[in-house]
């Protein structure tokens, strides 16, 4: 599946997006932070205040126990500000 | 009603996009425009740049036109926000909802904003005026709040 | 806040209204506009004519702007209002609230609308398509219900 | 004083305005009210039901308790129906 970063979550882990393949034990939103944020210091940075963090899967909001299953593209970013 | 929903970087021009949607139209009787400008905080600010999430941005501004228009009888609605690098001054967001009641066109444009500040994939990253290190805008709790209302 | 309040024959321009009250400030974040226009009820008016009540007309706007900016934060307010004879489709009342805040400039504009429905001296006449007889509007429940929302 | 008409009230007495002096003993608006109406056919037409007529008091909103001593002008009319 692809991982795609906004704002300062984008920044702190250094891309835009990345396509990455989770094992099958991650099954939801919580879980995937979890294993993403031990993927390295950038990503730990990005995620070290995990409930902060919004989602969307496949370009719709989802919360931290949303499954992941069949998911193509899941993003990760700060709390919105346009308007 | 098909909404015009456009994520730019050139400015948009607020009376051209009435007139557009107005036009030819006998049964609008209100129309109730929202123009989102950049402030410089008190001389504080160089420029904001606005950062997105394309294909979600419209696709969840969409969403929330559908709800609007489940919930108010909108005849016309535009939403336009613009992305990239702003000035203090110029103008930053459109929203506009035309209605034969005026109710329903404050009620659906309130209530688009409301949902664009805190449920669009927008984000603020704010230029000082001062120097080169740049700070993402945080999200307000009174944005939040402002959600309350549209849960009576 | 000087408001600036119009009661005119002429048709006005909403844009310009708006861009010489932003011009050269940048601490106005949100700019409401209200357009209200005439319809045609379903294609039966062939036009609408505004009477008023010169003086008061003026001075009861400046009162309800008066109430509006002792209310919300508004860092300007233009009321222009037509008189005369009105083609559906055109525009009739033109309210733009502005603030720093986007809840004050929405509230501040829904507030002036209701209160220029019921407290400012202004009265509609109807013009039939099918004939030379004109009836005046009569006054409805609905906008004196609007402004119970002002009250709490 | 002077009395000033709009909308309906003015079509059915057939003038805008005119000098009045009622009498000392009207002392507020529905006395007023009361006096105009004996005055013609045309003015009973227009207040034939008062409740419904709203009225200004040197260009302010007055409810019919309101005193006229003093008063400058006053106005006649009904219901608005601007904005």
């Amino acid at each position: 599946m692809k991982a795609v970063y906004f704002a300062w979550v984008r920044e702190r882990i250094g891309r835009n997006e990345e396509e990455i393949s989770p094992p099958a034990e991650i099954v939801d939103v919580r879980g995937l932070i979890g294993w993403l944020s031990a993927r390295g210091e950038e990503y730990a940075h990005a995620f070290e205040n995990p409930d902060v963090i919004r989602v969307a899967i496949d370009r719709a909001h989802g919360k931290h126990d949303a499954p992941i299953s069949g998911a193509r593209e899941i993003a990760f970013f700060p709390p919105m500000t346009g308007g | 009603m098909t909404p015009r929903i456009l994520i730019q970087t050139a400015d948009f021009d607020a009376a051209a996009e009435v007139a557009a949607m107005t036009r030819d139209r006998r049964d609008i009787g209100a129309v109730v425009t929202f123009t989102g400008l950049c402030r410089d905080e008190g001389g504080r600010l160089a420029a904001l740049e606005l950062e997105h999430y394309p294909g979600m941005a419209e696709e969840e501004i969409a969403r929330m036109v559908a709800r609007a228009a489940a919930r108010w009888p909108l005849d016309a609605v535009t939403v336009i926000h613009r992305v990239g690098k702003i000035a203090p001054g110029a103008q930053i967001v459109l929203v506009i909802a035309a209605s034969s009641h005026r109710a329903a066109a404050f009620a659906g444009a309130e209530f688009l904003m409301d949902y664009l500040k805190t449920s669009a994939p927008f984000w603020k990253k704010e230029h000082p005026i001062d120097g080169p290190a740049t700070e993402w805008v945080a999200a307000r709790d009174e944005d939040d709040r402002a959600l309350e209302k549209w849960r009576a």
